[in-house]
């Protein structure tokens, strides 16, 4: 199933893109963390403090995907 | 009311919003770019977002203060790009009946926006660039 | 600073006043006269004062506030005479580095001036005159 | 001793004058509280709540009076 992955700030920097269409194979957030980390081995340090968003909202790593979801990678926030 | 802006925040405007006959209170937080001598020297933060998430965010936050009882109106405002130092990069503020829950409801609102909404901050310096 | 005054407060003004290079925070409280259906048809509230013990118990406050860490600077005007509803009779403002300690401060000032300052207030109605 | 008094909001309304030059004989705030009631019986109800202030400092009512002291008669502020 085919997934858009989205990148902010500094995963943003290391991805040197905003988003990615990723062809998954899996089934949880997860599983995609773990393929995106294979696909890009340099986002490992920032890995330990991103939490993930589902079409717009919040979700737990355990959270499953569908076919055309939008999941976006979110560094620790900062506004204000 | 909830608003991402690129351009500065008027805050006098929004103050006009928040007066009601039957509220006794406003209490306004604003958030600007701060200058502290471990930093170094900043000149500017530059704020990016994940636009349409950052509005639902905003959105249920100012839901949940306006559901609270004695709160009669509440803006929350977030700058984005190039914020100088002494400019305003988030304005909040809560017209209530009483200051209680006027003080209340605006810390709290001030904390899940900078714990919930998809706003990142870049430090610019005056010498060197980016952090 | 702390002020009395019988004009309008100009609440731009005193929050230019307080933004600071060092400063992340500034919480700003308005008081206004309030209208609340059990009081009946409020038009404004005429506020009288002991000026010299008033400036004096100001006074007082600034200091207690500006003496807390992180508190980079007090502003508290207190305009007197009548003043109508969704006019500003209180202005209370503190800058400071974070937001935790402007909240607390800004709070704790407000109480302090409604406990202390010895000012006043007479209703005014609509209909009938004085309360 | 002389003591000038200063009455203000409800306390000023009944005393139908905002200040009054006392010719004192007592001590203390209370002593001088006392003086007023006999004089002016009808602030009794709202001294139920006023405090006071000597020199515009707040003071308790065993302070001591001396003479040329100026003394607020405060009913509860309301400012704000």
């Amino acid at each position: 199933m085919m997934v858009k992955v989205l990148f902010f700030a500094g995963a943003k920097k290391i991805v040197e893109k905003g988003e990615v269409d990723l062809d998954f194979t899996g089934k949880t957030v997860l599983d995609i963390k773990k393929e995106l980390l294979e696909k890009y081995p340099s986002l490992e340090a920032s890995f330990n403090s991103v939490v993930f968003a589902v079409n717009e909202k919040y979700v737990t790593e355990d959270a499953v995907l569908k076919d055309g979801d939008v999941l976006a990678v979110i560094p620790p926030v900062g506004g204000g | 009311m909830i608003k991402i802006l690129k351009e500065k925040i008027d805050m006098l405007h929004y103050v006009e919003l928040l007066k009601k006959d039957d509220a006794g209170a406003i209490v306004t937080f604003l958030g600007e770019p701060r200058k502290s001598t471990e930093d170094g020297d900043v000149t500017s933060i530059n704020y990016t977002v994940y636009e349409t998430m950052a509005l639902s965010e905003m959105k249920k936050i100012e839901q949940e203060a306006l559901d609270i009882s004695g709160i009669k109106e509440v803006i929350i405002i977030h700058r984005i790009g190039e914020v100088p130092l002494q400019e305003i990069s988030l304005f909040v503020g809560i017209s209530s009946a009483h200051r209680e829950e006027g003080f209340k409801v605006c810390s709290m609102v001030v904390d899940k926006v900078k714990e919930k909404v998809p706003i990142w901050k870049e430090i610019k310096y005056a010498r060197s660039g980016d952090s």
